[in-house]
């Protein structure tokens, strides 16, 4: 019963974080970020709280309202949604702690809008991860975007609105157009929506439709940014820095690639889904997204973008990974997510760090500024050795479970793009982290230091996370086996 | 016996009558301009009434019958003047001349709106 | 023989309605409206529907003549000829037309005592008016009784015409030209002689014969509509030969408004006392210990309220356009 | 007297009497306390009716004593508890808001009569709900309409008035169209009840004049219900009545007469006529069709908030019918459920335009900018309508959404077709309640407009209400629900 | 008997009619609707008769008093327009 | 005979043909008033549509004579529908024509494109 009071909370908490945030905000903002501060804490204690009781075997869940007839808002916990959830909790307070010296030394305007937004996100995601239905998933798959709207388009000039636009136009028209009528489809072809293992389509559907409704998942699922809906991922990017970490590490790329998975291994059944003739296209997808992503990465000239199609890349480890539709590769899809998401928000981190205190967007201006800010450029090299996939960083452990899972298949297709990609990501980071450290800075340039405490302090603690994840990541890696157990 | 001449009688009337009210119509189509016109309505108009309504009258005796046809007479003998009047006057107040003997409906058109 | 009459006067009509179409002369339109009117009066008397032919004696010849002519004084006359679009509207018009006299064959015809028209309902009505109400109009005992619903409906149209005109005329017109001249009482037609006399003559009949409709109303062709309609026509002479003022302080317009809404609370508040009384909405039979004299007493209130209600909303409707001209 | 007996009865007359009480009540206020006491008495007695439906009541009625087919019956069903409940319902909330915005736009001589005329309008909207007479409907028809053709002309923008007569005459023509179409039934039925015509029309030989039948009465219900290419006059008059008028109206007007055509469908012709599903396929459904997708059309590209939200109206009358002609259990149920959350959705989107009227003179997009910043709860109010609007999960809209496209996949292969068309108008409901919202959160203030501070309270009380029933429904639709799934067995049991 | 009547009657309707549509003038139309007017009086009244039923001379006695109304109200019409013409003057 | 049966037809033919005179006359004509008039031929036109209706043949008018036996009477229903009919038909007419008044009070013409290219 507390475990599923904790749920609920779960999602009241950061809603009822951005209401006091709201009301704090007219009070000042020591108030109102304390008061982020406070909401992100109990957040974790709330979400982290119920490992224990997930990993003894328990999947609480709770069902609040029947919406229609057979279609309920419910929620359930389990390994996968845990670890998302977790993930975010955890992230958003090293999140807030960062926005806290960006914000301020970027003299935003509209903060408490800002922080508002952001909680609001959180309760979202929160929603997304234990979401016991697709309606459920979808529900709070919309909130999301919508809550994140008003974040990217946070300076309001007329490149931005336009830019936001794009996001939310592609995210929008995508989850109306193809999630919602695949989520229908399911619906009315399985009878119900709920999360079960093993799946609930298995025999329901004729082999073509596998593969009309896997599609219409996938793209309808903008959030993946499986290519061709990517656009509006590198379009984010005019948010502020800890926007594009919370869309690229926290929440909102997660989430999509959270929802393709969940909806492989609970919807279709990975089983199912590999007896299907019709399914092998995603993972030609997925391949393909991941070697054009870095190809357009290299020839990326601005950090951010460089990050962003990194981005785009990585998340397509993720859809690979699940779609190579065995165990060890399940696993590696969830691994990655949480490898991904510290080696990324590092590398955001640091980018917004170096934008508050040098001002710099562009690559090239990067040259020696290794001296300058050593303790960024130091984080900014861990997440992208993380990106690579070296040793001893959190990318090995989840590229060791995808390659495992690709062997295991006999996928030498995903074996060869995980290869490639690597080359190609280690192609585009490693002349930047030698730019930064070995050349020498352009004559006359500003002088500056490292950026405002808390954003360094928080790119540290997440560079450490990185490091950290390469060793003990034992009870994430059981505890995500408990989501496949049941397939062999 | 009475009860055939009555009969007769205004059967008579009831054709006297009709054609009285043909010949205004036809005054009233072949006259040549708008006061010749008024006579021919107004006159035959009179003179018909009387006649086609007494005859009738004759017809249904002393009833309730009678009454109203002597009143809805009436009315047609008051308001059948009164109309005729007040069009002449409107049509004289507007400028229609009366000019006998020639055609003037060829000059006086559709009278222009304001 | 009637048949061949109605022929006649239906091929009429319908020159009639061209003619009214093509000319471009309001003024004439209208005229040849109150002839399209009494034509189709004449159809309807043909037809045997003395109650309606009444109506649309009182109505369509005497009330929205008078209307449409005061609207035409404040508007002009003139119709402004417009090419584009004709000949679409006419093909379209015709073809509908063709289908719809194809469809006609299948309909029963005039006359056939057959149809299922005369097989279902009407029987029963004609039976019941005599067990119940004990009079021999049956088109008013169907009209205040046995459909007394809809005619409480027809009143509020009324009614709703009335607060209407009121409510869209009771904007001031817009600033005139001519401000220092003042403004000429309308005088009628007080100079002229014969209208005075015959006219003044005139007026009582027409309201006595007013009242005559409505009380006989449940013997003869009438009742309370016709009856409001046709002593509002007489009030409406009244302000033609004295002018508006005059007949405004013969009958006020608080006086008019008081019967619109007297008439409609009249109507409604019956079928009220009905429901009070144990039966249901407008179930006249439980307002006295006999059925039939219940009935018979409560239409001749309701009807009364028709009357009332008809007599005030058309002399406002009147006297909001009267009102108007004068000022502009 | 038993009242709940009496309710079907007083449902309709309290308004009605009540509207020649309200010229009476001429100092200032007073017309529109009364107007509202009335409206909240009808809304609760429109609630206990839907509640006895709920418990499985049909409660009849019959005027004047006279058993059904030769009185007049008043009916109360699934189908039309929902539609008292929002005639009733936008009633009562249009005019507990009313007060400040028609003070400015209506002259207070001219209120009494002004709120006369609304309480007919509501009247006459239950009239037609309530009737089981085909007569009776016209008749109710007509109360409501000219009662609406005044309200519109109270608009205080000379270009309300060639608004309103383009109306009158459309509607004009509607209702007569229908009379013709009654008529005929009549002559070939011999009787004017509903049930009693559904009975009768079985035994008619020649189909012919109830084609004809048909025909007219869909047309001119059509032109009431302002049907896709039958809705020109919809735009103008929604644009420039006076801003209480327009939630009134654009949340019950229409769908009255959409509720008329669909119960004429349904219980008259649907039985007689074979090919009945042929006439919604092959006429009415590309109506819908074209209606919903040209009306977004336009709506994306209006630049006036009051026009756009009327062309979205259109395209929204164009969702429930495409719902009806599914002719299934789902799709009708949609098609009502969609009637229900649609009224609540437009409804609370021009009470919150009426919000921003009080203090914007012109309500074109590109003077809107800014009023978020000193209108925050009005601006949510329109965020929450809209995404209403648009169909996003966790608000009405989306209900009916998910209703209506489960209801076209039923319908086989074609359904994906259709499935491809609503989801593309919903893409375009987002364009354009994307547009508004960026006008009111993203662009700058036009100098020298805009407001000082809030809507006054009563008025953003009331628009926030409907927003938060908007959210309400989306999570507990069961009401409208089942309702919906009642009157929608009703009607096809009709059909059979 | 009444049936000749009512045809002369008729013929005289159609003669009344086609001067309304001839015109020329406005007051040549006027007149034919008057006579219009009288004639549909006489000939309801012939009707009851042919009926057999006289008491709808109700109809025909309204009629005759509506009649008259109508034509003042041209009258009045026709005065009200030739003093606007006569200030449009003054102007 | 086969004639006379036709001409049963005749005051159907005549609606039809009236109806759309008057339709016409609305969609047609620019003139505000002249739509008004259309719509009043309009409305009349079904008004001889119900009428024609509750003709019986040698029937007579539904107000039962004293001491008349068999006497057959025309159908009195769609009487009341029409008396109804024409009084929405008149309440419709003067709105509409209050409106005309308003409308060249405020655009100083009612010629419905002028209004349109005014504003």
């Amino acid at each position: 019963m507390i475990a599923e009071n904790a749920i609920l909370t779960a999602i009241v908490v950061p809603l009822l974080g951005a209401l006091l945030i709201a009301l704090g905000g007219r009070f000042g903002p020591n108030i109102r970020e304390a008061v982020t501060a406070i909401t992100s804490i109990s957040l974790i204690f709330v979400v982290w709280g119920m490992l224990p009781a997930l990993i003894a075997g328990e999947r609480p869940a709770v069902e609040v309202s029947q919406v229609l007839p057979g279609l309920s808002i419910a929620f359930k916990v389990e390994p996968l949604g845990m670890l998302f959830a977790a993930l975010a909790s955890g992230l958003w307070l090293i999140n807030s702690i960062y926005s806290v010296g960006y914000m301020r030394g970027n003299k935003e305007k509209n903060q408490t809008r800002f922080y508002t937004c952001f909680a609001l996100a959180l309760s979202a995601t929160m929603g997304v991860a234990f979401a016991g239905n697709l309606f459920t998933l979808f529900l709070f798959y919309e909130l999301l975007t919508l809550s994140t709207y008003p974040l990217v388009s946070h300076k309001g000039d007329e490149a931005t609105v336009k830019s936001a636009r794009i996001y939310l136009g592609v995210l929008l028209s995508t989850s109306i157009g193809l999630f919602l009528p695949a989520i229908i489809w399911t619906y009315t072809a399985a009878g119900t929506g709920d999360f079960v293992s093993g799946g609930i389509l298995a025999g329901k559907l004729s082999d073509t439709s596998v593969g009309l409704l896997l599609g219409l998942f996938v793209f309808g699922i903008g959030k993946a940014a499986v290519m061709p809906v990517h656009k509006w991922l590198p379009a984010a990017m005019v948010a502020p820095t800890p926007v594009s970490a919370l869309l690229h590490a926290v929440a909102v790329v997660k989430a999509g690639v959270f929802a393709i998975t969940k909806i492989i291994v609970y919807i279709f059944g990975v089983d199912f889904l590999f007896d299907s003739p019709n399914s092998g296209w995603l993972l030609y997808v997925a391949a393909f997204t991941i070697i054009t992503a870095s190809v357009v990465a290299l020839r990326q000239t601005n950090i951010k973008r460089l990050l962003a199609y990194s981005t785009i890349a990585q998340l397509s480890y993720v859809v690979m990974a699940a779609a190579i539709l065995k165990p060890l590769a399940e696993v590696g899809a969830a691994i990655h997510m949480v490898a991904h998401a510290f080696g990324k928000i590092t590398l955001f981190f640091a980018a917004g760090a170096i934008y508050v205190a040098a001002k710099k967007t562009e690559v090239h201006q990067l040259r020696g500024i290794g001296r300058r800010m050593p303790w960024t450029m130091t984080a900014f090299t861990i997440g992208a050795l993380s990106m690579i996939g070296v040793p001893p960083t959190a990318g090995f452990v989840s590229k060791w479970y995808i390659l495992a899972g690709a062997f295991e298949a006999n996928n030498l297709v995903a074996v060869f793009t995980i290869i490639a990609s690597t080359v190609l990501n280690a192609a585009y980071f490693l002349p930047l982290i030698y730019m930064a450290w070995f050349e020498k800075e352009q004559e006359g340039a500003k002088e500056h230091g490292e950026a405002p405490f808390m954003a360094v302090f928080a790119l540290c603690v997440t560079a450490l996370l990185t490091l950290a994840f390469f060793l003990f990541n034992g009870p994430v890696i059981e505890l995500e086996s408990q989501v496949v157990k049941g397939l062999n | 016996m009475i009860d055939i001449l009555i009969d007769v009688f205004s059967w008579v009337l009831l054709i006297l009558g009709g054609v009285c009210v043909l010949i205004g119509g036809i005054g009233g189509l072949r006259l040549p301009n708008f006061y010749t016109r008024i006579h021919a309505a107004s006159l035959t108009d009179t003179m018909g009434a009387i006649l086609i309504f007494v005859g009738m009258m004759l017809q249904s005796g002393l009833t309730l019958a009678t009454l109203k046809l002597f009143a809805i007479m009436l009315f047609l003998l008051l308001t059948g003047p009164t109309a005729t009047y007040a069009l002449a006057n409107a049509a004289l107040l507007s400028g229609l001349k009366p000019d006998t003997g020639s055609n003037h409906d060829e000059v006086e058109k559709e009278e222009p709106a304001e | 023989m009637i048949f061949v009459f109605a022929i006649f006067l239906l091929s009429l009509l319908v020159i009639t309605s061209i003619a009214i179409v093509r000319t471009t002369n309001l003024f004439v339109a209208v005229m040849l409206t109150s002839i399209f009117s009494f034509l189709m009066a004449a159809n309807f008397f043909i037809l045997d529907a003395a109650d309606v032919a009444l109506t649309e004696a009182a109505v369509g010849a005497g009330v929205t003549t008078v209307i449409f002519l005061c609207a035409l004084a404040l508007t002009g006359e003139r119709e402004k000829p417009r090419i584009n679009g004709r000949k679409t509207a006419r093909v379209a018009v015709a073809i509908l037309a063709s289908l719809m006299i194809y469809a006609t064959f299948d309909k029963p015809r005039l006359g056939d005592p057959d149809a299922p028209v005369h097989q279902h309902i009407a029987p029963w009505y004609i039976e019941k008016t005599t067990e119940h109400m004990d009079f021999p109009n049956v088109v008013t005992a169907i009209l205040s009784s046995f459909r007394g619903y809809d005619t409480l409906g027809e009143v509020f149209v009324v009614f709703a015409a009335c607060i209407g005109v009121l409510f869209i005329l009771g904007v001031p017109p817009p600033a005139q030209k001519r401000l220092n001249k003042v403004v000429e009482q309308n005088k009628g037609l007080r100079h002229h002689l014969i209208p005075q006399v015959v006219g003044r003559l005139v007026i009582p009949f027409i309201v006595l014969f007013g009242l005559y409709t409505q009380f006989h109303g449940e013997y003869g062709p009438g009742g309370g509509f016709q009856a409001g309609a046709i002593i509002a026509t007489g009030i409406i002479l009244y302000a033609l030969l004295e002018g508006e003022n005059k007949a405004l302080q013969a009958v006020p317009r608080s006086v008019l408004l008081g019967m619109v809404i007297g008439g409609a609370l009249l109507f409604g508040s019956v079928g009220v006392i009905c429901m009070f009384m144990g039966g249901n909405f407008l179930e006249y039979s439980v307002l006295s210990a006999d059925p039939i004299w219940g009935q018979q007493l409560g239409i001749l209130v309701i009807e009364a309220g028709v009357g009332m209600a008809v007599c005030g909303a058309l002399l406002s409707i009147f006297h909001a356009f009267a009102a108007r001209e004068n000022v502009s | 007297m038993d009242l709940i007996a009496h309710l079907p009865a007083l449902q309709v007359v309290i308004p009605m009497l009540s509207a020649p009480l309200m010229v009476l009540l001429q100092p200032r206020g007073l017309a529109w306390a009364g107007a509202t006491v009335v409206a909240l008495v009808s809304f609760a007695m429109a609630a206990t009716l839907a509640i006895g439906v709920l418990n499985g009541l049909t409660p009849q009625y019959f005027m004047g004593g006279w058993p059904a087919p030769f009185g007049i019956a008043l009916s109360v069903d699934a189908f039309s508890a929902v539609l008292l409940l929002i005639v009733t319902g936008a009633s009562a909330g249009a005019l507990l808001a009313a007060k400040p915005s028609v003070d400015q736009q209506v002259e207070e001589e001219r209120q009494p009569l002004f709120y006369a005329a609304w309480m007919l309008a509501m009247a006459g909207l239950i009239g037609i709900v309530v009737a089981a007479d085909a007569f009776n409907i016209f008749v109710f028809m007509e109360i409501s309409s000219l009662a609406s053709y005044i309200l519109i002309a109270g608009g205080p923008d000379r270009r309300a008035l060639p608004a309103v007569f383009k109306y009158l005459t459309m509607g004009t023509i509607g209702a007569t169209f229908y009379l013709i179409g009654v008529g005929l039934i009549y002559m070939m039925t011999g009787t004017l009840n509903i049930e009693d015509m559904q009975n009768r029309i079985g035994d008619v030989t020649d189909i012919n004049p109830i084609l004809v039948a048909a025909g007219f009465i869909t047309i001119g219900l059509a032109l009431k219900a302002a049907v896709f290419p039958l809705h020109v006059w919809v735009p103008n008059a929604y644009t420039h009545a006076p801003h209480m008028v327009t939630v009134f109206l654009a949340a019950c007007a229409t769908k009255v007469s959409l509720y008329v055509l669909i119960k004429f469908d349904y219980l008259v012709f649907q039985s007689r006529l074979v090919d009945h599903d042929m006439q919604f396929a092959l006429f009415l459904m590309p109506m819908a069709i074209l209606g919903i997708l040209i009306a977004s059309a336009v709506a994306m590209f209006e630049g006036h908030l009051k026009r756009l939200l009327a062309s979205s109206s259109i395209a929204q009358i164009g969702y429930i019918l495409l719902c009806a002609s599914f002719i299934s259990t789902l799709g009708l149920s949609a098609s009502v459920v969609h009637l229900f959350n649609h009224a609540l959705a437009k409804g609370g989107l021009f009470l919150a335009v009426a919000c921003l009227a009080y203090h914007y003179r012109d309500l074109r997009l590109d003077q809107l900018g800014g009023a978020s910043t000193k209108m925050p709860w009005t601006c949510a109010t329109v965020v929450i309508c809209g995404l209403s609007l648009i169909g996003i999960p966790g608000t009405a809209g989306f209900i009916s959404k998910w209703l209506l496209i489960s209801a076209s996949l039923q319908i086989g292969p074609w359904g994906w077709f259709l499935v491809a068309i609503i989801l593309l108008s919903s893409l375009m409901a987002v364009a354009y309640v994307w547009r508004i919202i960026e006008a009111l959160y993203f662009k700058a203030p036009v100098e020298g407009v805009g407001p000082q501070s809030e809507a006054p309270i009563q008025l953003l009380a009331v628009t926030m209400l409907v927003a938060a029933l908007n959210l309400y429904f989306g999570f507990f639709p069961q009401v409208p629900l089942e309702l919906a799934t009642e009157a929608a067995g009703m009607l096809l049991e009709g059909a059979q | 008997m009444y049936i000749v009547v009512s045809i002369a009657i008729l013929a005289t309707m159609v003669l009344a009619l086609t001067r309304a549509l001839m015109g020329p003038s406005v007051y040549d139309r006027v007149l034919a609707a008057n006579v219009f007017g009288t004639k549909t009086v006489m000939l309801l009244s012939v009707t009851a008769f042919l009926y057999g039923r006289p008491d709808f001379l109700d109809l025909a006695l309204a009629y005759a008093l509506v009649n008259m109304v109508g034509i003042l109200a041209v009258l009045e019409f026709f005065q009200k327009r030739s003093r606007r013409k006569a200030e449009l003057e003054d102007d | 005979m086969k004639l006379l049966e036709l001409l049963g037809y005749f005051n159907y033919w005549v609606f039809a043909i009236v109806l759309m005179v008057g339709l016409y006359a609305v969609i047609s004509k620019a003139n505000l008033i002249k739509k008004l008039i259309g719509l009043s031929i309009f409305q009349s036109a079904v008004f001889l549509m119900y009428i024609t209706m509750d003709k019986v043949e040698g029937g007579t008018a539904p107000i039962i004579q004293k001491g008349v036996e068999n006497q057959i009477f025309s159908n009195p229903l769609p009487q009341v529908l029409i008396l109804t009919a024409i009084v929405v038909g008149v309440s419709t007419l003067a709105l509409g024509l209050a409106m005309v008044v308003r409308i060249k009070e405020s655009y100083g013409t009612i010629e419905e494109n002028e209004i349109l290219d005014a504003d």
